[in-house]
């Protein structure tokens, strides 16, 4: 098909400020197999703008980030146009799109432990881009890493998480692009080093770069972004500046995000509020507003008009056809009804940890991760384990469940039914090629429960996290995210544990999912009177959930105490950080 | 039904993916595969579908060309060479899996073994799997074939002994890869034992790339069993062996050729199957 | 066919007489290209003890006699003439002037004196034939006398047997004695007086004789002789019809010969030799202990027709006990009754040494066949000759039968009879063991008369048959493939494998 | 460097557990035979004393551990005895004989090795299918045939390569240090000599070469069909790296470990091949040296092998981690 022999036409040096950057009319991209990724997105980003693109997973961003780039993948089925500098990067032939990639884009990936090649210098990967080892070292100090005489000579597994990302940052922006689009720079980030970089992107803000800043959390794209364009089912919702957006969203689905979100305000004690049902199945999308099915104003012509992307002022352009009838009061998810009363704490201890000391690595490679902790956990009470990444709180987490043996120290759990943990990735929990019912039988076989009892159970379980019986004959890779976080909820409380701990089961989640699991943990542990030890670096959701905080850093808790005294008035510096952090959203900018 | 729709909406990440790479095994291989099952059903049936005895000779006598008499001639001493050569196929090919089968399994085991215990009890069984995987199998299968006196067990024992570890190094690396997934440590709360972690969390994790491995190996394993019987180091006279029946062949290769031919071409096509089918398989389950 | 093969023989030794006159200089005919299928042990005469291997022994080294080509006269060498006393005990050698090693020396009765001693010093495997000799005496030059303990009439066969006694330079023996007497050095060099001399000895690869230019008889026709070891018979054939290879000396597959007589360029010749094919039949242990059974399976496997069918014109029923020609014709006569036998299923281990022409695997699986359609239930396995002679000391876990071919070291019935059936004999693979019959062949060896002695061998060799111990098959002949442009070509029934080098020569 | 320290010990370590169970294998398996070397040593002729005498100075008349330690006592002061077929010492019988099959299978592997990773690298991208199957039919067939055909096209047919030995008969072996003829007469300068080498060696290899070549094939093109849906080759893409360099620069060193395991591993399952190829080549290597030592049940040569391969064995894996740590730097030796 494309041969590199083919001529490339003359790309202008210096395009003429009135080609945007990039521009996009009428995208179609769909996927074998039906999957209509994005239906119809019109985009413009103008010179030296940074766009932040929100919305759900599976909305869309990756793929109009990528077609932005020229690089879908060639099974892809693609009409409309996506002009970088005036050039189609979907329509061109290959070769032209190299050129064009070269002279006017970068682009930043999600996960920096995979982005970069494990067996290659990164002086050299960024060289690569840069033209030069010079040039290079140049960038890399732009890119904020400190001594890269030295770094360059460094493979990528000998970089901590946010130095990579830089060095992405670096090669992003190396020959000052045009565009340069980041897909969720920051979701594989730690707070702290996410802020990091969150400012290096401020930083590196000039006239003729634009940015399209891929995200799903509203308060990173306010941190960074000129305009913000909402993405749902592969369509745009609404489009505007920033605070607009933020301060009066017009657009239902914009409004319940928001709404979803929790922050300071959020009130403890009681559910979050939450989109109802399930993201739409981008190979059947619904002839009407995607939205339509989760949205609290949907009417009948909802469900059957295609709502266009309208202008609605200078600035802002929104896609619903009841735009008008709205107007300003769009917010008000309904809210479920709230929690039982949480049970009384008692003195009784879920979790005693004295003295828990556990090191990796032998000789020189030895480090010491957990050092001397002492921790504890009231029977009902939620204590939430915070701290920056590394610090040790998954190893604390899987010394306190049992998963590992601590050096030196005790441990001891309560009274009652062995602890259990919620995963990160709840998807990587299931065992990918076993049904989710032979999954969910399992403790119970081992626990000695009757064949016949089992299966109700499971229903019930399933049930409880409200979920179909049907997922019990599916497989992990089949359930959406939500579902699956549900499963391995349902999973950890078939025989209700004592403690239930928690490693930083929102972190990866977007909003609304979010809202979704959080509230599922309020509801269960006051339901089953499960102690939670919750691991986070999401103060946020530290202090929706938490009756006390621990601060972890090195190794060893640096304060703890009741959740709304610590983090009004911090001790600690390792706490302070953490809360300076957190992208924060109510306060004006 | 109500829940269809989640159930099948999360598939849109994962499942097209798998489903499209699954797709990409071409017609060549399909038709391996095919034959494949052909020769299997040759192996299983060869008593039935074999015309003549193999050991006697047929009416026509000594080196009747193909046709004359029958279908594929007959051998220096008169005997059916189709009938001998189906025999041939049935005992290479039931060989060559015998030696991957045990394989698969001692290999199975060390290597679970090897990977949950981990320490001192992992050392020391990849350090004796190196040494086995450094034995020079063929001398190996000389050496003990001279000495123990030809027979098909020895050959496969011989065979087999420097096979198994090439497995045990494979079903380690999977299981030690598998075992820092979090799905394990999850089976492990739920309270699993070692054994129902390995059957039921592990292994099955494993066997994709044992599978794989053990299809492209069996082209090998044909060609190399045949290699060994050519040199006489398997089944004795008059045994019908597909190597064998070559060398011996080979003697009058000028005259009549077909006596070694014949043979020499069902090892060819039963590898070529077992090779294409092999790639048919990897592509099959490699993305995984 | 032997009446042929016989006439072929005298034909071409005729030819070879004729033809050796004129050395053809240069060109391609200056070469002679051959092959052997497997590396010589080594070049040594006094250790080298194969078949394989002759051909080089004999072209760069002589004795003091040899066979007349064709037949079992044994004619002067580098002993212009001999004589044998009366009591048969002193051999008296004139030697032949004007002889030179390969290294210059002269060729005296001291060389010849020494050469005797170091094979006994030596003492590999040949050296059996000079263990009789008591005293050795030059009393000039070109006088020497050799003095035996007893009468052993195979003595003078002995000399003239290709793995006989060789001369070597006792100069060059001196300069190379080492540690182990010349072994080392013999390995890789001769020092001998033959029309050829070894130039290079390429382990493995190829052997390459140069005609030595001070050679005493008539010079040989090619100026080298280049042996490659080419162990593959197919591509040793591919080398002959590609003109890479001047001949096949052996092996060469007789269904095969199809193939080349419509070939221009080559010519087939076959020559009687004394390769017997021998079916042993273990009578120390096991079921065929039963002599009843032995003639059972004599008369099951219906040695004519095996014969035919195997060999067919290459070879002919075993007439005798020994091989062809050693003993007058009709002595010691076999005869093979064939008739339908019928046993049921008793089982048999049968073992064979396979040779490179399939001829032997062929003819086990034959004779397995016709066993088992007699009834019996037969077990065939391939034996190395080293696994064989392991049997004698070991014969309980030794086969039921075991099938070989084998050559006697010399034209003389004792060299194969005290070996295949004398106690404790070489090629005794299950200690058959018949003191009469031993005693016999005690009585022929120290006959001076040579009559009476063979009739002793022959009544030996009878009594012995009557037991069956072992079945003599056949008389295989020697199939040689040649180039048609060489001639000369011409056989001794004693040197299975080889030819004599001097006739032969190159037209074009 | 530890690291490297650490590496060698253990490989050494390794060595010699392996000659020591090589050997005592063989050891066992030879003995269990009722061979008899020294009659075949002495022949048919020899007096049973003789024959008992040979046996005490070959030491076959002791216990089978007595023999052991003897082999291994003279092994460790680098004497593996005197062959009993050739009456020379094991050891200069392996120096004659070892260079050439090192010679041939070197040059096996690398053609293995070129034709390997190109074809591999063409049909990474589902392209090149036509070479793919090519190949895997070739490999398909069975040495011993397949050497053969090659010998009645290109050498009986054609007359465009010669088919027996290392050197056509003439021509003299250059005396070179390395034993290895191509690479002796280049040191000489002898071009012609050269020529005629590689000529001897070109069928032997090729046949040797055609299974491990589409092994390599295999295994590398699999692995980068993975490495290819890697993350940091869509990076490479990004920075708008032509497609070439993103394959040869990013996913090849990426796609290295497997396909360098199966080289060794190849390099190893070599050997049958060799006995198979030099027969029918009529090239005097190791392989026909082994078949033939074993059949003449000449134990001290078998041994003296056994230990020679063992040994290339070892360091062959060695030398496989040494490349897979230097194409990943996350491996460590
Ligand atoms: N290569 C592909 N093949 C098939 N379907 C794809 C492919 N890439 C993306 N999709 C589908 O296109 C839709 C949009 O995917 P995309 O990755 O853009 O979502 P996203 O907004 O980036 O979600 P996330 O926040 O999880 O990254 C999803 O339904 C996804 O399953
Ligand atoms: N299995 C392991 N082997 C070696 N080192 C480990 C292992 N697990 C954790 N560590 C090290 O121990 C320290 C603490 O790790 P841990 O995962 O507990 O931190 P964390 O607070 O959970 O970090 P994150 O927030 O990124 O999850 C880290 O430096 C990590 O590199
Ligand atoms: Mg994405
Ligand atoms: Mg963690």
């Amino acid at each position: 098909m494309l041969t590199a022999t083919r001529p490339t036409p003359p790309i202008e040096e210096a395009p003429t400020p009135s080609v945007p950057a990039l521009e996009v009319k009428d995208l179609h991209i769909t996927f074998p197999g039906g999957v209509q990724a994005l239906r119809g997105v019109d985009l413009t980003v103008g010179r030296g703008e940074v766009v932040g693109l929100v919305g759900e997973s599976g909305s869309g961003k990756t793929v109009l980030g990528l077609a932005a780039l020229g690089l879908l993948p060639t099974k892809a089925i693609v009409t409309g146009t996506a002009a970088l500098s005036g050039i189609d990067m979907v329509g061109a032939p290959e070769e032209v799109r190299r050129q064009a990639r070269r002279d006017h884009a970068g682009a930043v990936f999600q996960d920096p432990m995979t982005s970069l090649n494990p067996t290659m210098r990164i002086g050299r990967q960024v060289a690569e881009a840069s033209g030069s080892i010079e040039s290079a070292i140049d960038l890399l100090d732009r890119a904020g890493i400190p001594d890269p005489q030295r770094r360059i000579k460094q493979y990528p597994h000998e970089l901590s998480g946010g130095l990579r990302q830089r060095v992405m940052i670096a090669m992003a922006i190396a020959g000052s692009p045009d565009l340069v689009v980041a897909d969720e720079p920051t979701t594989a980030l730690d707070v702290t080093v996410q802020s990091q970089i969150l400012n290096l992107f401020r930083e590196l803000r000039d006239a003729t770069t634009s940015f399209i800043f891929v995200t799903h959390d509203l308060a990173v794209a306010r941190e960074v972004a000129d305009r913000i364009v909402v993405l749902y089912g592969g369509r745009v919702a609404e489009i505007g500046p920033t605070e607009d957006v933020l301060r009066a969203p017009t657009h239902p689905y914009t409004a319940a995000l928001l709404h979803a979100r929790l922050g300071r305000h959020s009130r403890r004690g009681e559910p979050l509020p939450t989109l109802p049902g399930e993201p739409p199945d981008p190979r059947h999308p619904a002839e009407g507003c995607a939205f339509a099915a989760r949205c609290s104003h949907a009417e009948e012509k909802c469900t059957t008009a295609l709502p266009v992307l309208e202008v609605t002022s200078p600035t802002r352009s929104v896609a619903c056809v009841r735009r008008d009838e709205i107007g300003a009061h769009v917010t008000k998810l309904r809210v479920i009804e709230s929690w039982p009363a949480a049970p009384e704490f008692t003195s009784e201890l879920a979790l005693q940890m004295r003295g828990i000391t556990k090191a990796f690595g032998r000789g020189s490679a030895r480090r010491v991760a957990v050092d001397a902790l002492d921790l504890d956990v009231r029977k009902g009470s939620c204590v939430a384990l915070v701290g920056e990444s590394g610090c040790g709180k998954t190893t604390t987490l899987r010394m306190a469940v049992g998963l590992e043996k601590p050096d030196d120290g005790t441990v001891e759990t309560g009274r009652g039914n062995p602890p259990q943990l919620v995963f990160q990735d709840a998807g990587a929990s299931l065992t990918p090629w076993l049904r989710i019912g032979d999954l969910m039988e399992e403790p119970l076989r081992n626990a000695g429960l009757p064949a016949k009892e089992r299966g109700q159970r499971v229903k019930d379980t399933l049930a409880l996290v409200g979920l179909p019986d049907a997922v019990a004959d599916a497989r992990g890779a089949e359930l959406s995210g939500g579902q699956r976080q549900r499963v391995a909820l349902a999973r950890a409380v078939l025989i209700p544990p004592t403690l239930l701990a928690c490693d930083e089961p929102i972190s990866a989640l977007d909003v609304s999912l979010a809202a979704v699991v959080l509230n599922l943990l309020g509801r269960l542990s006051r339901e089953l009177g499960m102690a939670m030890l919750f691991v986070t670096h999401d103060l946020g959701a530290a202090r929706f959930v938490s009756d006390e905080i621990a601060v972890m850093a090195g190794g060893i808790v640096v304060e703890r105490g009741a959740t709304e005294e610590v983090l009004a008035a911090p001790t600690n510096d390792a706490t302070r950080e953490l809360l300076a952090a957190v992208p924060d959203f109510e306060a004006a900018r | 039904m109500a829940v269809a729709d989640p159930i099948v909406f999360g598939a849109v990440a994962d499942r097209p993916a798998r489903v499209r790479r699954g797709m990409r095994m071409g017609v060549w291989e399909l038709g391996g595969i095919v034959v494949l099952v052909l020769i299997s059903l040759i192996a299983i049936f060869a008593p039935l579908l074999a015309p003549h005895s193999t050991t006697q000779p047929i009416a026509v006598g000594p080196f009747a060309a193909p046709g004359h008499g029958s279908l594929l001639g007959t051998d220096d001493l008169g005997r059916d060479i189709l009938s001998r050569t189906l025999y041939g196929i049935r005992s290479t090919w039931l060989s060559a899996l015998a030696v991957v089968g045990s394989g698969i399994i001692i290999g199975s085991i060390i290597g679970t073994v090897a990977a949950m215990a981990g320490g001192f009890i992992d050392t020391v069984l990849m350090r004796t799997t190196d040494l086995f995987l450094a034995l020079p199998g063929p001398v190996l299968a000389i050496v003990a074939v001279v000495a123990l006196g030809p027979s098909l067990p020895h050959t496969l024992l011989a065979v087999g002994v420097v096979w198994w570890p090439w497995y045990a190094r494979i079903v380690r690396g999977e299981v030690r890869a598998l075992l820092a997934r979090p799905h394990v440590d999850a089976a492990r709360l739920a309270g699993a034992s070692n054994f129902s972690l390995a059957r039921r969390h592990l292994l099955p994790g494993a066997f994709p790339a044992v599978l794989v491995t053990g299809s492209l190996d069996i082209g090998n394993l044909v060609l190399t069993l045949s290699g060994l019987s050519f040199l006489g180091l398997g089944a004795p006279p008059p045994t019908p062996e597909l190597g064998a029946m070559t060398a011996n062949g080979l003697t009058y290769l000028f005259g009549q050729p077909w006596v070694a031919l014949v043979p020499a071409c069902a090892v060819f096509v039963l590898a070529f199957a077992a090779n294409l089918a092999g790639d048919g398989v990897r592509d099959l389950l490699d993305a995984v | 066919s032997s009446g042929s093969s016989g006439g072929g023989t005298a034909a071409s030794s005729g030819a070879g007489a004729t033809t050796t006159a004129a050395p053809v200089a240069g060109g391609s005919s200056g070469t002679l290209h051959l092959a052997f299928l497997s590396d010589m042990s080594t070049p040594d005469p006094d250790v080298f003890y194969d078949i394989e291997g002759n051909t080089v022994i004999l072209s760069t080294y002589e004795g003091l006699v040899q066979y007349k080509p064709g037949t079992t006269t044994i004619e002067p060498l580098l002993a212009q003439s001999y004589s044998v006393s009366k009591d048969g005990l002193t051999y008296t050698f004139h030697l032949r002037h004007g002889v030179v090693f390969h290294d210059g020396t002269p060729f005296d009765s001291a060389a010849a004196k020494a050469s005797f001693q170091r094979r006994l010093d030596v003492d590999s495997a040949p050296a059996y034939m000079l263990e009789p000799v008591a005293q050795m005496l030059t009393p000039d030059k070109y006088t020497f006398i050799v003095k035996l303990k007893q009468v052993v009439t195979p003595f003078l066969d002995y000399l003239a047997s290709s793995w006989g006694p060789k001369m070597l330079s006792p100069t060059a023996m001196k300069a190379h004695a080492g540690k182990d007497f010349d072994q080392t050095y013999l390995n890789t060099h001769d020092i001998g007086t033959g029309p050829y001399t070894l130039t290079a000895f390429d382990r493995g690869s190829h052997y390459t004789l140069t005609r030595f230019p001070k050679y005493w008889g008539t010079a040989p026709a090619y100026q080298t002789i280049d042996i490659a070891i080419t162990p593959d018979m197919n591509s040793q054939i591919l080398a002959l019809k590609a003109g890479d290879q001047d001949a096949i000396l052996h092996s060469f597959p007789t269904p095969e010969l199809a193939s080349i007589e419509n070939d221009p360029d080559l010519t087939v010749d076959n020559f009687d030799s004394y390769l017997t094919a021998l079916l042993y039949m273990n009578v120390s242990s096991g079921p065929l202990t039963s002599l009843p059974l032995r003639k059972e399976i004599a008369e099951a496997i219906d040695v004519p027709d095996l014969v035919k069918e195997v060999y067919g014109s290459y070879g002919s029923v075993a007439a005798s006990m020994y091989p062809k020609g050693i003993l007058p014709p009709g002595e010691a006569p076999l005869s093979y009754p064939a008739k339908a036998v019928r046993v049921n299923g008793i089982k048999l281990s049968f073992a064979y040494t396979a040779d490179d022409s399939g001829l032997q695997q062929r003819l086990a699986e034959l004779i397995q066949q016709k066993l088992e359609g007699a009834g019996f239930k037969v077990s065939v396995r391939e034996v190395q000759n080293a696994q064989t002679y392991g049997y004698p000391t070991d014969v309980k876990n030794a086969p039921d039968l075991l099938l070989e071919t084998n050559t006697p070291d010399a034209a003389h019935p004792d060299t194969w009879g005290r070996i295949v059936w004398g106690t404790g004999g070489g090629l005794n693979f299950f200690n058959y063991f018949n003191p009469k019959v031993d005693a016999l062949m005690d009585k022929g060896r120290a006959d001076t008369d040579k009559t009476t002695s063979d009739a002793d061998y022959a009544k030996a060799g009878e009594m012995m048959a009557a037991q069956d111990p072992i079945l003599f098959l056949a008389y295989s002949q020697n199939v040689m493939v040649w180039r048609k442009s060489v001639t000369g070509v011409t056989f001794r029934p004693e040197e299975p494998w080889t030819v004599p080098v001097q006739s032969l020569a190159g037209t074009g | 460097m530890t690291g490297l320290r650490r590496f060698a010990v253990e490989r050494i370590t390794a060595l010699f557990a392996v000659l020591l169970a090589l050997t005592a294998v063989v050891f066992v398996l030879e003995r269990k035979v009722p061979a008899n070397p020294v009659r075949a040593l002495l022949g048919t002729s020899a007096s049973a004393t003789a024959v008992a005498a040979k046996k005490h100075q070959l030491y076959l008349d002791r216990s089978l551990p007595t023999q052991y330690w003897h082999f291994l006592t003279g092994a460790i002061t680098g004497n593996l005895g005197m062959s009993l077929h050739t009456r020379r010492p094991v050891m200069s019988d392996i120096g004659s004989f070892l260079p050439a099959t090192i010679e041939l299978a070197l040059t096996a592997a690398v053609i293995a090795a070129v034709v390997g990773i190109s074809v591999g690298l063409l049909t990474a991208r589902g392209r090149g299918r036509a070479t793919r199957l090519g190949l895997l039919a070739a490999s398909s067939v069975p040495q011993f045939l397949l050497g053969l055909l090659f010998l009645i096209v290109f050498y009986s047919k054609l007359h465009w390569l010669p088919g027996q030995g290392r050197l056509s008969s003439g021509v003299t072996a250059p005396s070179g240090p390395t034993g290895l003829y191509t690479v002796d007469a280049l040191l000489h300068g002898e071009f012609a000599t050269f020529w005629n080498a590689l000529e001897h060696l070109l069928l032997p290899a090729l046949t040797l070469a055609i299974i491990p070549s589409v092994a390599i094939a295999r295994t590398l093109r699999s692995s980068l069909q993975t490495t290819l849906r890697a993350d940091y080759i869509r990076t490479a893409r990004a920075k708008a790296l032509p497609e070439r360099v993103v394959l040869l620069r990013h996913a090849l060193r990426n796609s290295a470990q497997a396909p360098l395991t199966m080289a060794g591993l190849q390099v190893g399952l070599m050997l049958s091949g060799v006995v198979i190829v030099e027969d029918i080549f009529s090239f005097p290597g190791l392989g026909l040296y082994t078949v033939r030592s074993i059949s003449t049940f000449d134990l001290p040569a078998v041994a003296g092998v056994c230990l020679v391969l063992g040994a290339m064995y070892v360091v062959i894996n060695a030398l496989v981690d040494l490349a897979q740590a230097w194409a990943d730097p996350r491996v460590r030796v």
